[in-house]
């Protein structure tokens, strides 16, 4: 082990956040944000009066209090706006108990649902969140609230965190696995482990054998989508169906599950890794609107 | 009789050369993807460290996981009897032998003459493996050679109940938003990687002398954990990631068979 | 004197061991509810359930394969280290194939003087089933008679008997509090107070019941009702588990467990023959999912607790591996889903991941919370 | 090597006729309807012989051989887990269970015939069932489930061991045998014929009794069966142990298998080495045999789970394990059927491959006797996650054949989902054992 070295971080994707220059936040009424974070990666939205005004895609420290506000802080930059413009703030994902800032914590599966509703509109019936640790089947109803959820259990593969694990043994970077994966003349058939440790020895096995490197991604993404489309079917697909999260950026499982299903994914306008966030921005609004109700 | 040990583990190529069985020279390659250059490249650093030439060699055994690869081997052994083989040379009051590497764990039970009588294998599960401490190093922002160390200041144990490697990141994430100090993390990982060790060797019976061989042996973290389940020292070698290695060499020449 | 119950709970063993001293009498170790107390209590002997203690563990593996359910190794781990050391006889009614081996290899491992294999027939919706039981009765106690040198008659079992149907008739008249729309008592309370009674003596375990009956008269919990939810599966003693979904704004008001309703719920009706009496009780009780056979008993059953007890959804919890609840648990779910409760399903293992289980179960409760957020 | 004995091989001749019987059964049951008769469906230990008593043209499927036959077929073997799975049922549950619900699920017929298409699912028209392991009775409970209703009669013989059968556990067993008739002729509308019962019962008791015998002469060195193909022919026991077909077929085989011990003819050219397995292996990856056999000269002679599950034994007064005798043999003439019914109940509560469920001790013993006589260098022992009935206290009956000084080796796996057997890894884990034994490779 002690010897053991990875030298470059192929699984390393890029960090990113953005804002609307075009709006003054000054003229809106209610700013309202959500803050994700989650076990791999944390996201921070901030919203003017219910419209995206600016968010941030980062990667979760072991600190969590610590990478909400690292991912609030970059989605402010050069807004000249400050935390304490924000009138409400929801958080969410597995650090939601610990952002400092937030009001009110709410689950990752509300959250993206509602993130969905409003990212891919109120046609959305099916969500596929495809996390960092975890992978979530949701079905939700023209108003973006939860109907019925399945988490997949026991076993982390067809999680973000494998294709990480997997970029890193073939040194592909991340964001070139699903293309690469696609450069293939025929499907090969599945690894039969999907499990992140033992998909690498799988996988360098076939590398030995002699497989070129998209042969082996073939391989392992049509795995990973069989696993998450067995998922949804247990859940019970309904039209529309999009995904979220990181996974959603691989084309090479995208594909692969549409296949399977015989469905396609709405095409994302947005960052797919924001969904969560931006669930929590729009719960935030709700809430700010209910309690000026009260007074 | 000089003779050479090739060990093609899931991560790394290890190369002993033996005379009389004294160690002459060693050599540890990354395994990369192409293995057959990994082999030749331990092979040449080894033969550089003993200060021999190749045709001073009588006999080369191969053994791990890709021994059929060490072209020009006279023979193999499978990493069982190369485990034992080794163990059983360094302390030959071993009756018990656990060997944690990389993507594998193993517990051998052999008699006085070092056969074996008995093993176990960790079934397909990173939890009983090194794989297990790398995902959770790298979940907890610390390197891997410091987990070990900072377990052993923690006080507190916290029950994990995760059997795969990645759901037990989620497992010390959530440890880590509770608010749970990072030695104490360190120390319920390797908890729950000693117990499930543990139980495995538990198949075979655990029998002192019981030595622990493998890369994992290095992480004192790991090590008192697992003392600590099974209630005795264990004996570690100074190399404990050559053991298997040094094992095929002493079957090649003939000791420990 | 509420908190009694969880006292007992996690004194289990200084309790037994403080009832030998006392009684002098004989301690015996049961590994499933089909057991007849009633004549194991005309004995005076104190039938004590052997449950597991929810710590991770390494003595069971070179004994039970690993597909077998994590309670019946971690129930077979206690007689490994020891834990239940002043048993003076261990035995088992036939139920499901996992339990069984926690049984048989504490027969093998951990020396008793007493052993006692207890045949309880799995056709209960068999007109043979009651003969054939009561037959297995007279055997049994004749085995026991021998073991403790003393004859039990007749009167001994109506007393067996009574005793027993107090007890079920105390913690039924709890359980009906808990239809109130303000529970005088949560789930964790309820459970603690089920468990508790199958490790004590059960005369004083009546009385702290009767005194809890009239303390939650007038007592309301600390925290808002919330949801009212049912739980129902395998064997269940998590209170680590209970307590969290509780603190999420929960409540547990009802429940389909062998550490709950399953275990109390029907009363020996006595009259002629006590044997044959006894027999009928077990044989028609609410079943185990292992014998719960050919026809589906168990989903009216549950739905109507369900509606009685005004649940709005149901937690359906799983020993992995748990075979017989698998063969139910799709049934379960489609009635209870068709009869608007909504579902969350979970699988227990020894101790459970409280990070990635208090996720799921928020988000189940958000969905059933009339809520705010739309 | 040249110091290795060659032996004398050749294939059996009552080959086709096993492969012929098997092709029949599951043809009669698909066109069962087109003959006017009728299909049940049942477990491979249902009491077969009851519902033979309604007439020659009842023609059953026996869930496990079914539920295996779909495994050999990986592919489709797949879709059916998958599809159970959708429905929401556990993957850990019974594998040839969720093969067979699966096939329903689907709609298709496990069996095809050579160069047709795959037909839709074949309905039983009731089911006869029996109880044992927790999943057998809710085996069934599910596919009523999943067929829309089906009417289902199940027996409980779970009475305790038979060392200790008392006349309460047989009257149990027994009464529910005659509700079950009087259910059958509800159900069925047809009359009951006690005469075809007794000669049912007397075919089981022939069939079971002779297969036992068949194995017993396995004990010879070098052997004239290896395991794998004992497979295909204790099958037959499995489909129909109570058909005239089958127990005259297993004697024929008798008669041939006698003939290779007495001319020394082997099951493997070079046998250097005897192991036993259990349980169920993976159907879909028998080849772990013929590598043994190819690669090291090791012969699985067999398991208690291919001696017994069908075959029927006794411990006699010399203590020896031996095949049980008929009843017929002893002189008991079957007059009625409650007479019937007793010898049925009293001769299938005496089967070994039943005694572990109350105590691994009674299988420990059987196993560690088969090893003796059988004269075995090492046992093999499949973990198999698909069968927790034969799975049940594998782990005592390891640790007690170790006790009585015989190597195991055990890897896990599953009868009837290749998803969980790691082909590499155990033959892996086989190298490691035979080293461990010091038996040599074969030179290639």
């Amino acid at each position: 082990m002690a010897e053991d070295t990875t030298s470059e971080e192929y699984w390393r994707w890029t960090e990113s956040n953005w804002h609307d220059s075009d709006v003054d936040w000054k003229e809106g009424d209610i700013i309202s944000a959500g803050v994700d974070v989650g076990s791999v990666s944390s996201q921070a939205v901030i919203m003017v009066d219910g419209k995206l005004y600016a968010y941030s895609n980062m990667r979760t420290g072991s600190d969590s209090p610590k990478s909400a506000e690292n991912a609030m802080d970059w989605a402010l930059e050069g807004t000249g706006m400050t935390v304490d413009d924000i009138l409400y703030v929801v958080g969410t994902g597995y650090g939601r108990v610990n952002v400092p800032f937030a009001k009110r914590a709410i689950t990752e599966i509300a959250c993206h649902a509602r993130g969905a509703n409003f990212m891919y509109g109120p046609t959305i019936r099916t969500v596929l969140d495809m996390g960092g640790q975890d992978c979530k089947a949701i079905r939700v109803d023209q108003k973006g609230k939860v109907v019925s959820f399945l988490m997949n259990d026991k076993c982390a593969a067809g999680t973000g965190r494998g294709m990480e694990v997997f970029a890193d043994l073939l040194g592909v970077h991340i964001t070139e696995v699903g293309d690469m994966s696609l450069q293939v003349e025929e499907e090969p058939p599945m690894v039969s482990s999907t499990c992140v440790v033992f998909a690498k020895s799988e996988a360098s096995a076939l590398l030995r054998e002699g497989w070129p490197k998209e042969k082996v991604l073939a391989a392992y993404c049509l795995a990973m989508a069989h696993r998450v489309v067995g998922l949804l079917e247990r859940l019970g697909i309904e039209e529309d169906f999009a995904i979220t999260g990181g996974i959603a950026k691989n084309i090479g499982i995208v594909s692969r599950i549409e296949q399977e299903l015989g469905i396609k994914a709405l095409k994302p306008s947005l960052d797919t890794q924001i969904a969560g966030a931006v669930g929590g921005a729009l719960f935030a609004r709700a809430l700010l609107q209910k309690e000026r109700k009260k007074k | 009789m000089i003779t050479t040990g090739v060990d093609v583990g899931a991560r790394n190529v290890k190369v002993v050369i033996q005379e009389d069985g004294k160690v002459r020279g060693k050599a540890l390659v990354l395994a990369g993807l192409d293995t057959e250059a990994a082999i030749e490249e331990a092979l040449d650093a080894a033969f550089k460290d003993a200060g021999l030439a190749r045709d001073e060699i009588e006999k080369t055994f191969a053994t791990g996981a890709g021994r059929k690869e060490v072209a020009g081997a006279d023979d193999s052994y499978t990493e069982v009897g190369a485990d034992a083989a080794g163990a059983i040379h360094l302390y030959p009051d071993a009756r018990t032998v656990i060997d944690v590497g990389a993507e594998e764990g193993r517990a051998i039970r052999v008699d006085e003459r070092g056969k074996v009588v008995d093993f176990a294998i960790n079934e397909r599960c990173a939890a009983g493996a090194g794989a297990f401490t790398e995902a959770m190093a790298r979940a907890l922002e610390l390197p891997l050679e410091e987990l070990g160390p900072l377990s052993l200041t923690s006080t507190k144990a916290i029950p994990m109940n995760a059997q795969c490697a990645v759901f037990a990141e989620s497992e010390v994430v959530s440890l880590i938003h509770a608010k749970t100090e990072k030695r104490d993390i360190a120390r319920a990982v390797h908890d729950a990687m000693a117990t499930r060790i543990t139980s495995m060797a538990r198949r075979v019976g655990v029998v002192p002398e019981v030595a622990l061989i493998g890369g994992v042996a290095r992480n004192p973290g790991f090590v008192d954990s697992l003392q600590r389940d099974l209630e005795l020292e264990v004996l570690i070698p100074e190399d404990p990631e050559y053991v298997s290695a040094l094992g095929a060499a002493l079957l090649a020449a003939g000791i420990g068979k | 004197m509420i908190e009694m119950f969880q006292e007992w709970y996690e004194n289990r063993h200084e309790y037994a061991k403080d009832w030998k001293d006392k009684t002098g009498g004989k301690v015996l170790g049961y590994f499933c509810t089909y057991i007849p107390e009633e004549i194991c209590l005309a004995a005076d002997i104190l039938p004590v359930r052997i449950l597991g203690s929810h710590e991770p563990q390494d003595v069971t593996e070179p004994h039970i394969f690993a597909m077998y359910c994590p309670f019946c190794r971690d129930c077979l781990a206690q007689g490994l280290e020891g834990k239940f050391d002043y048993l003076d006889g261990i035995m088992i009614a036939q139920s499901c194939l996992h339990i069984r081996q926690a049984y048989t290899s504490w027969d093998l491992h951990v020396p008793v003087d007493w052993s006692y294999y207890l045949p309880m027939p799995n056709h209960v919706q068999s007109p043979r089933a009651v003969p054939y039981m009561v037959g297995e009765l007279k055997a049994f106690k004749e085995a026991i008679e021998k073991w403790t040198g003393k004859e039990i008659t007749d009167d001994d079992l109506m007393r067996g008997i009574d005793i027993m149907n107090r007890n079920r008739q105390l913690m039924k008249q709890v359980y009906e509090l808990r239809k109130r729309e303000e529970p005088p008592l949560n789930g964790l309370e309820s459970m603690y107070m089920v468990v508790s009674s199958q490790m004590i003596d059960k005369e004083e375990h009546s009385r702290v019941v009767e005194g809890t009956l009239k303390e939650l008269d007038n007592r309301t919990l600390g925290q808002p009702v919330g949801t009212r939810l049912m739980v129902l599966g395998s064997e269940n003693d998590d209170h680590e588990f209970i307590d969290m979904v509780e603190s999420c704004g929960s409540t547990f008001v009802i429940d389909d467990h062998c550490t709950g309703t399953r275990y109390f719920w029907d009363e020996v009706s006595p009259d002629g023959d006590p044997l044959t009496a006894i027999a009928n009780r077990y044989v028609n009780r609410v079943p185990c999912p292992s014998k719960d056979w050919p026809v589906r008993t168990r989903v009216p059953h549950i739905l109507s607790l369900a509606e009685d007890w005004d649940a709005s959804g149901a937690v359906i919890l799983q020993q992995k591996f748990c075979d017989p609840h698998e063969l139910d648990i799709p049934a379960i779910k489609n009635a209870l889903e068709e009869q608007g409760l909504t579902t969350l399903f979970l699988e227990l293992d020894v101790t459970v991941p409280v990070g990635q289980f208090k996720t799921r179960v928020e988000a189940f409760l958000e969905i059933l919370q009339e809520d705010d957020l739309f | 090597m040249a110091d290795k004995t060659k032996y004398k091989t050749a294939p059996l001749k009552t080959w086709q006729r096993a492969k012929e019987i098997r092709a029949n059964y599951y043809r009669n049951y698909g066109t069962a309807h087109e003959k006017g008769g009728l299909r049940w469906g049942g477990g491979a230990w249902s009491f077969d012989a009851i519902p033979a008593g309604l007439g020659d043209d009842v023609y059953p499927i026996t869930s496990e051989p079914y539920g295996a036959t779909i495994a050999f077929q990986r592919e489709f073997s797949d879709q059916c887990l998958e599809a159970a799975e959708r429905e929401g049922y556990a993957r850990d549950l019974c594998a040839y269970m969720r093969n067979y619900w699966g096939s329903i699920l689907l709609d298709k017929y496990g069996w095809v015939e050579p160069g047709e298409e795959r037909k839709p699912f074949p309905k039983p028209d009731f089911v006869w069932q029996d109880h044992i392991c927790c999943s057998h009775a809710k085996w069934y409970q599910v596919v009523s489930d999943l067929e829309g209703g089906l009417p289902t009669y199940c027996v409980d013989v779970s009475v305790g061991p038979y060392e200790h059968l008392s006349e309460n556990g047989m009257e149990y067993v027994v009464g529910q045998m005659h509700d079950g008739i009087e259910w059958l002729e509800q159900t069925t509308g047809r009359k009951y014929d006690d005469a075809k019962l007794i000669e049912a019962v007397y075919n089981t008791c022939r069939s079971t009794s002779t297969w036992a015998q068949i194995c017993a002469l396995n004990q010879t060195i070098p052997a004239p069966l290896e395991e794998k193909t004992m497979y295909s022919l204790y099958v037959l026991g499995t489909l129909q142990k109570s058909s005239k077909d089958v127990a005259d077929f297993y004697d024929e085989l008798l008669a041939e298998v006698q003939e290779r011990v007495d001319n020394q003819i082997a099951a493997v050219e070079y046998e250097q080495a005897r192991v036993m397995t259990d349980t169920q292996p993976p159907w879909g990856f028998l080849r772990v045999f013929r590598y043994l056999e190819n690669v090291y000269g090791c012969v699985s002679v067999g398991s208690l789970y291919t001696f017994s599950l069908i075959g029927n034994w006794i411990w006699d007064d010399e203590g020896r394990f031996v095949p049980r005798p008929t009843p017929q043999s002893q002189g008991i003439e079957i007059k009625d059927r409650d007479q019937a019914l007793h010898v049925l109940a009293e001769w299938e509560l005496s089967k070994p491959e039943w005694q572990h469920f109350y105590h691994p001790k009674y299988k420990s013993d059987m196993m560690i006797q088969i090893a003796k006589d059988w004269k075995l260098d090492g046992v093999v022992l499949h973990y198999n996650r698909g069968c927790e009935g034969l799975s049940l206290g594998i782990a005592e009956n390891r640790l007690a054949i170790l006790e009585a000084g015989f190597p195991v080796l055990i890897f896990e796996g599953n009868m009837g989902d290749e998803r969980e057997f790691d082909e590499a890894r155990t033959m892996a884990r086989m190298d490691s054992f035979m080293e461990s034994l010091d038996i040599p490779k074969l030179e290639q």
